[in-house]
């Protein structure tokens, strides 16, 4: 068992706690911080990779995580600011109820 | 100090940083906004000066300044800037003409209660189009290009209340654009065929022998040298920004702008843009005239369009009675000109006409202006007339102006530009086609120059704005000064006998001597003669009968009224492009419509026909068998549509399981299947 | 332009903090133990009870206990017991006086009223302050001994409003004194008039 | 870390459920310092512990609803559940069994000597396009968040035609 | 003396001396403990004291800047009559607190009500870790000092939500709300303002930013960045926004008690009362640190001659300072609207940091003019940042005008 081999573990264990959020959780709010989790364990094994990584280059994977950071920002921003305006809209954020799109 | 291309940056940003004051200035604050627009393009206009003192002193050379912006991939993707004396040149009339209609501006738009945004936009236009003349790039020279669109269009549409100017600036716009993505693929198969946007780099450039021969070298299909196609592409980019045949329409429209606009962008510099474009890569345009081998030569088209251009704008300006719309035309003949001289080779012919035109134009744009702010923007020439008395400025320098602009010889420096590209015309060796079509040109540009001052400034006042017109204040008429000045000595720096812009331009030594002038006497006299033909046709038709009221009859329109009328409509252009490219698209949409209405429905039609026929032979048949065939037919459509649409509940759970199951066959097969 | 006015501010609380220092004249703290400012002449917080001489503060008491004060009083917070006896009072006029008279000042509130109704200008309002105590039921329970001060104080604490009392009891005094002596007058007027059928006319 | 995310996922109270969520983003955080990367460890706490969140509690307080409404657990939501667990579940033997299963080559002693200035080096040569997009969906994000979360002004009555 | 004799003087080493002296007495492996543990308690202690000297000065130089005499009295409690100028006070008001009473409401969320002024402090003591206080004093010398500062800086607001969250009380809760809005506004300006001296010294370890201030023009004009035309708006804007981080006048309307009943602070009392007051001590003894670190050059002496004295003492001198400016603003100003505050943030400060930001790139570009040039460079970096001052100054005030009063003589 490598450090890398414990890494992934403990990201594949977040990633799937952020699924099984995501998924369980009727609170769109809550769903919404399931995928952040999931990106969060995906920040994990960029950072994983590239400390104990076969071939470490010096800044890589910590420039990809800087880029997800801001990418989540931005995707938290847009969702809540979603989240609200659906509110807005029907006086609940239960994620099952925003359904009008459907066919 | 010495001005290097390393300072060149300087020159559009002091404008740019004056467009950044006005937008953040509170509007109420005019003296502020226009102030520092002034400001900055004064200083940009003496740096410009100190670019040209340096480019002077080496006029062979291209200094350039480049810098990588980012890495894209593995190559650097780099902008520059380029000094060289077609740069600091076209750098000091932008920011000089730029200057004087800053200036004038001040009067003419003093009542407008959008004072500051204009100014904020002028010097935004400004810095764009400072951008285009520094850039070594043509990534950064097609940013900057689009920038001056983007602020042509703010200008254009600056009355945007009036529907009119809201459709104008729509209008140049799109039809700019069309040529822009000429431009655009011209720019991406120049980065794929070389690897490189810089024009200039110490061999390695776009335009240096290098790359140059490795574009000649190449040939498309049909003989085609790849350098021919990129630059009828990139020239498509000059076509629109440059008004020329069939992109012209934009022009006369964006009349529709403020006056001063009108002068700057729309006479001298931004339609210029399109000639300096060709300029600026000329050497890519000429490499394919060595080749014997290739179907058409680049220079060819650009020749033959600038001919047809220089004879079709002047042909419809005589049939225009709107002033501005007058110039308008004027200024796409003129450019057609400049782009024949380019076509047959004399490009520095083509920069010294763009020169002086700059300035005789905007002389006549802001001699416009001025009339039209007198006269309470009334723009229409048969309503104005008798102005001579009541503005003997503007009058004054509005005459030097015209006689530039028709080519009245000796003193006026339109005649020694026209002279050097019509010389030009007749020393190119394969077609003389474009040296008839300019001589045409010059007739014709002598006629309606005479017809519009004699209608506008003699006889009397046919309207009560021309009655009320008085003289504008200094601010208006000293850049009319100024510019008057410009266009008549200007032309002396280009002169046969001392062709001293000529030569600083292309960097080759000066041979002065009075023998040239003598060498060219013939074709000189030839055109002097057309001139005098067009302005004795003009003070015969117009000046020796000088109109008296307004209604009275245009004496061409009695003699040939079809044709007047065909002009004063621009020979259907406007029409045919509707009735063309507009209809295809309109065609396209009811295509689908009327494949659905004639030949499905006819089908339709058809079966039904069929079954009423049968129907009588038998109807219960009938009914039971085709209608009931529809019926299941579109019941089953409606039934497999359901079933589609269930997948689609809304439920973004729904999808979230859906992807995450996805997810895990996919891990699955990867890992029972790929793992290593 | 903006931030002129931050500066000027800045300025002035500078100039303030220099001045603390050299200037006493601007300093509005009054270190209190030690120093004490100067009560203004109206000021008010509790009643006393004048006593005529402060040697003998309970016999010389000018409250003859009517209990007007105790009926008017809004918070009822006066307690008054009427002696048994009576006693002579300043003028020598025998009077009631009060056994008990109680004010609970955690529970008046200062509205002067009791004074404004006193006929005998027996109840003044007192100027102390310092009435802290550490035991808030007995403490501040004013009892008669403790109410009682001479009309000295009265003088020294509202000078104006006591001089002004004291001249109109004078005044009532003098002519109380009149009245009865053209009353004694008339009495012996009359009385001398009995034995003698012709009273000699009166005095015009 | 994994913890207080699985805590903050079951938790019925949605304000302990994100204030445990910050608290696992922090610990990745301490993870990422722990490897070494000291930047990205700061960055994220910058971002998420100091932006998110509080994004995230302002629209938790912003559309809070009945608390009695959530008591009812429809029969709906526990089969959601269920499914989700064994979804999660099914994917977590998966990927530990490969992550398990896998050999990667030796790790490197020491973390690669990362400093500050490399990083905005990189950041503007290398990937400067990157970051150039990068900085335009923020932007657009802003103003998109913006618009969207914003009320609808009241119409001026000049505006009506 | 020679420079290297200066840098390397007895007294400059003194702290580090002492620690390494009693160091030497623990046991081998338990060393580095020692190290870190003196070095914290050093900073604590030394915070502790600061801090209780800090809220003394407050009181007695804002009594002084309204013509009062402040606090004054308490001596010590065996020696009657001894009142020390009142510099005892902080420590009776520390014994108040400490025996206060510890209300926590019935409703609260007892846990996060109790975390939330644990945090507070924690976090705003972890700030201190990157402070250069001297040429050889540094808690812990990090690669990116300056963004660790911010995010530990950030985890505040958190703890002022859960603060006004868990005491169950809409006041609290509302005021938490607004504390949050102001410190998010306030927070960009501070950065971007701070984004001019990162461009222009390419780094984010603050001890390399002091030394890039080292150094003097004729011995006694220091190379500071706040004498530079982008660092003195650079610190103008950081001024405002360290005002509104840390909740001081005229910022402080999260916990206006006149308005809010003290926002978040409202259900707090005795001890956690007094953390979270020390908290905000804190991160504004950490905010002026910061301050002087990056803009006035930190522990460099100011004249060359003057570099005698050691480095930790000029930067005591220059965090007293700064700390007098901000208790001499809190005397001066008004509080603020909150739409005043949040439209100052978003309308003024913002733009004017990004326009700064740009006005250092410029003063980089131009980095080789030297000559006359450099009177040009001066000139058009003080136009990039006055003249907007100036527009932006106007458009933010006006309609407002100096009140006219109507019955005032």
């Amino acid at each position: 068992m490598t450090p890398l081999h414990l890494c992934l573990l403990i990201s594949s264990g977040l990633f799937c706690i952020g699924l099984t959020g995501a998924l369980a959780r009727s609170n769109t709010i809550l769903v919404l911080l399931g995928i952040e989790l999931m990106l969060n364990a995906a920040n994990l094994n960029f950072i994983a990779f590239w400390r104990f990584g076969p071939a470490p280059s010096p800044a890589n994977g910590m420039i990809f995580v800087l880029f997800a950071i801001a990418v989540a920002a931005a995707e938290a921003a847009v969702g809540l600011a979603l989240i609200i305006a659906v509110y807005r809209h029907q006086k609940n954020i239960r994620l099952q109820e925003a359904n009008t799109l459907r066919g | 100090m010495t001005f290097t291309a390393n300072h060149l940056w300087l020159i559009p940003t002091l404008p740019l940083l004056a467009a950044g004051l006005g937008a953040l200035a509170p509007s109420k604050d005019r003296r502020l906004a226009a102030g520092s627009a002034i400001v900055a393009m004064a200083i940009s206009f003496v740096l410009a000066c100190l670019a040209l003192q340096s480019a002077l002193q080496a006029p062979a050379t291209h200094a350039v300044a480049n810098f990588a912006w980012f890495d894209l991939g593995a190559s650097p993707m780099r902008l520059g800037f380029l000094l060289d004396p077609l740069t600091a040149f076209m750098c000091v009339m932008v920011t000089f003409v730029g200057l004087l209609i800053f200036i004038f501006s001040l009067g003419y738009m003093q009542a407008d209660a959008n004072f500051k945004q204009f100014f904020c936009f002028l010097s935004l236009f400004a810095a764009a189009m400072l951008g285009v003349l520094v850039a070594n790039s043509l990534l950064l020279l097609f940013i900057c290009w689009e920038l001056v669109g983007l602020a042509s269009y703010l200008l254009i549409g600056f009355w945007f209340h009036k529907p009119s100017a809201a459709a104008a600036a729509k209008k140049a716009f799109i039809t700019t654009r069309i040529g822009d993505l000429g431009l655009l693929l011209g720019l991406l198969w120049l980065y794929d065929a070389t690897g490189s946007l810089l024009f200039y780099d110490g061999g390695q450039g776009v335009l240096e022998n290098t790359a140059l021969a490795a574009l000649a070298g190449q040939t498309l299909g049909g003989g085609l040298a790849l350098s021919t196609a990129i630059g009828l592409l990139i020239f498509c980019g000059a076509i629109g920004k440059s008004g020329q045949f069939p992109l012209h329409v934009w022009l006369p429209d964006a009349m529709e702008g403020p006056t001063p606009v009108s002068a700057l962008i729309h006479a001298a510099t931004m339609v210029a843009a399109g000639v300096f474009l060709v300029a600026r890569v000329y050497p890519l345009m000429q490499i394919d005239a060595a080749l014997a081998a290739v179907p058409v030569h680049a220079l060819t088209v650009v020749a033959f369009i600038g001919a047809i251009t220089a004879l079709l704008g002047a042909f419809i300006a005589c049939g225009q009675n709107d002033i501005k719309r007058v110039l308008a035309f004027s200024t796409v003949s003129q450019l057609g000109y400049m782009m024949l001289a380019l076509g047959v080779g004399s490009w520095t012919a083509a920069i010294f006409h763009l020169l002086t035109h700059a300035f005789f134009k905007a002389l006549l744009f802001l001699g416009a202006g001025s009339v039209i702010h007198a006269a309470h923007h009334e723009q229409d020439i048969r309503l104005l007339g008798g102005l001579r008395p009541k503005m003997k400025i503007t009058f004054a320098t509005f005459a030097i102006g015209m006689m530039a602009l028709s080519g009245v010889p000796f003193l006026f420096s339109g005649f020694w530009s026209k002279e050097a590209i019509l010389h030009a015309a007749h020393a190119w060796d394969v077609s003389h086609l474009p040296l008839y079509a300019g001589l045409a040109a010059v007739v014709l540009t002598a006629f309606y120059m005479t017809r519009l001052v004699a209608e506008t400034f003699l006889g009397q006042p046919r309207s009560a704005a021309a009655e009320h017109a008085h003289e504008n204040s200094a601010v208006m008429t000293i850049p009319l000064i100024l510019l008057a000045l410009g266009a008549i000595g200007l032309g002396f720096l280009g002169t046969p006998a001392w062709p001293w812009l000529q030569a600083r331009l292309s960097g080759t030594e000066l041979h002065s001597s009075l023998h040239h002038l003598m060498e060219g006497s013939g074709l000189m006299l030839l055109s002097i003669g057309l001139v005098g033909v067009g302005l004795g046709l003009g003070w015969w038709l117009y000046g020796r009968r000088l109109r008296t009221t307004a209604e009275a009859r245009d004496p061409l329109v009695v003699t040939a009224p079809q044709v007047m009328a065909a002009l004063a409509n621009r020979l259907g252009f406007d029409e045919l492009y509707a009735a063309t490219v507009g209809r295809l698209n309109h065609f396209t949409a009811t295509l689908a419509q009327g494949i659905d209405r004639w030949v499905l429905g006819g089908l339709v039609n058809f079966l039904a026909q069929l079954g009423v026929f049968s129907g009588t032979v038998n109807r219960q048949l009938d009914e039971d068998g085709l209608n009931g065939g529809f019926d299941q037919i579109s019941a089953s459509v409606r039934g497999s549509g359901q079933r589609y649409a269930q997948a689609q509940t809304g439920e973004a759970h729904g999808y979230l399981r859906v992807m995450a199951v996805a997810f895990i066959v996919l891990a699955l097969v990867l890992v029972l299947g790929g793992a290593r | 332009m903006l931030g002129s006015g931050i500066i000027n501010g800045l300025i002035v609380t500078a100039k303030n903090f220099a001045g603390s220092y050299h200037d006493p004249e601007r300093m509005v703290t009054v270190e209190y133990p030690e120093q004490k400012t100067v009560l203004p002449e109206n000021y008010r917080n509790f009643p006393f009870l004048i006593t005529e001489n402060a040697t003998d503060p309970m016999g010389t008491l000018r409250c003859v206990a009517c209990q007007i004060c105790e009926k008017e009083c809004p918070p009822q917070c006066i307690i008054i017991e009427k002696s048994k006896d009576k006693k002579p009072d300043a003028t020598g006029k025998l009077q009631l006086y009060p056994a008990i008279f109680g004010i609970d000042t955690s529970v008046c509130m200062s509205c002067q009223i009791c004074v404004e109704v006193c006929p005998f200008d027996a109840i003044k309002m007192d100027k102390v302050f310092e009435i802290a105590t550490t035991d808030r039921f007995q403490d501040l329970f004013l009892d008669r001994e403790r109410l009682a001060k001479p009309n000295s104080y009265y003088h020294e604490i509202h000078p104006v409003e006591a001089a002004e009392v004291d001249g109109r009891l004078l005044a009532e005094r003098k002519a109380a004194e009149e009245k009865a002596k053209v009353a004694a007058a008339a009495k012996a007027a009359a009385a001398a008039a009995k034995p003698v059928v012709t009273p000699p006319p009166a005095t015009p | 870390m994994l913890g207080s995310a699985a805590a903050a996922m079951l938790l019925r109270n949605l304000i302990h459920s994100a204030l445990l969520l910050i608290l696992s983003w922090a610990s990745v955080a301490a993870f990422y310092l722990w490897a070494g990367a000291e930047f990205a460890a700061f960055a994220q706490i910058l971002v998420y512990v100091g932006a998110i969140s509080m994004v995230v509690l302002f629209a938790v307080l912003l559309t809070r609803q009945n608390q009695v409404a959530d008591v009812v657990i429809e029969p709906a939501s526990r089969k959601r559940a269920t499914t989700a667990l064994t979804v999660g579940a099914c994917l977590a033997g998966i990927l530990s069994a490969a992550v398990v299963a896998s050999r990667f080559p030796a790790a490197a002693v020491t973390a690669p000597a990362t400093t500050v200035k490399l990083i905005g080096l990189e950041l503007m040569e290398r990937h400067g396009a990157a970051l150039l997009i990068i900085g335009v969906i923020l932007t657009v994000a802003l103003i998109g968040a913006t618009l969207l979360a914003a009320t609808e002004a009241k119409r001026n009555p000049e505006d009506a035609p | 003396m020679s420079a290297a004799a200066l840098t390397d003087s007895f007294l400059e080493r003194a702290p580090l001396a002492l620690r390494d002296w009693v160091v030497n007495f623990l046991p081998a492996p338990l060393q580095w403990l020692g190290h870190h543990l003196i070095t914290i308690i050093a900073v604590l202690a030394v915070f502790g004291t600061f801090f209780a000297f800090t809220t003394i000065a407050e009181r007695k130089l804002l009594a002084r800047l309204q013509n009062r005499l402040g606090p004054n009295r308490s001596g010590l409690p065996w020696i009657k009559g001894l009142t020390l100028f009142g510099l005892s006070q902080p420590f009776a008001d520390a014994i108040k607190t400490l025996t206060k009473e510890d209300i926590v409401p019935a409703a609260a969320d007892k846990c996060l009500h109790f975390l939330a002024p644990v945090i507070v402090v924690a976090f705003s003591l972890m700030t201190f870790a990157v402070l250069p206080f001297g040429r050889h004093l540094i808690p812990v010398e990090l690669d990116a000092a300056l963004l660790y500062f911010f995010a530990a800086g950030a985890a505040t607001e958190l703890a002022i939500f859960m603060a006004g969250w868990s005491s169950r009380n809409k006041y609290s809760l509302l005021a938490a709300m607004r504390a949050l809005a102001q410190l998010i506004s306030y927070e960009l300006p501070l950065i971007l303002s701070v984004v001019p001296i990162v461009l222009v010294t390419s780094t984010l370890s603050t001890q390399n930013i002091v030394l890039a201030q080292g150094g003097w023009t004729f011995g006694f004009l220091p190379h500071w960045f706040v004498f530079t035309p982008w660092g003195f708006p650079a610190f103008i804007i950081f001024l405002v926004a360290a005002l509104a981080e840390s909740n001081r006048s005229p910022f402080d309307l999260p916990e206006a008690e006149s308005e809010l009943i003290a926002g978040h602070l409202t259900e707090y009392s005795g001890f956690k009362y007094a953390l979270f007051f020390m908290a905000e001590y804190f991160g504004l003894t950490a905010l002026s640190g910061l301050g002087v670190t990056l803009f006035l050059g930190g522990w460099q002496a100011p004249i060359a001659a003057l570099q005698f004295i050691p480095s930790y003492a000029w930067f005591m001198l220059k965090l007293i300072g700064m700390l007098v400016f901000f208790i001499w603003i809190r005397g001066t100003l008004l509080r603020l609207r909150i739409d005043q505050l949040t439209r100052l943030a978003w309308q003024f400060l913002v733009p004017l940091a990004l326009l700064n930001v740009g006005n250092a790139a410029f003063w980089i570009l131009t980095a080789s003019w030297s000559g006359p040039l450099q009177l040009i460079r001066w000139a058009i970096s003080l136009a990039i940042i006055v003249i907007p001052f100036i527009l932006l100054g106007r458009t933010l005030t006006a309609g407002y005008a100096p009140r006219t009063y109507r019955y005032a003589p």
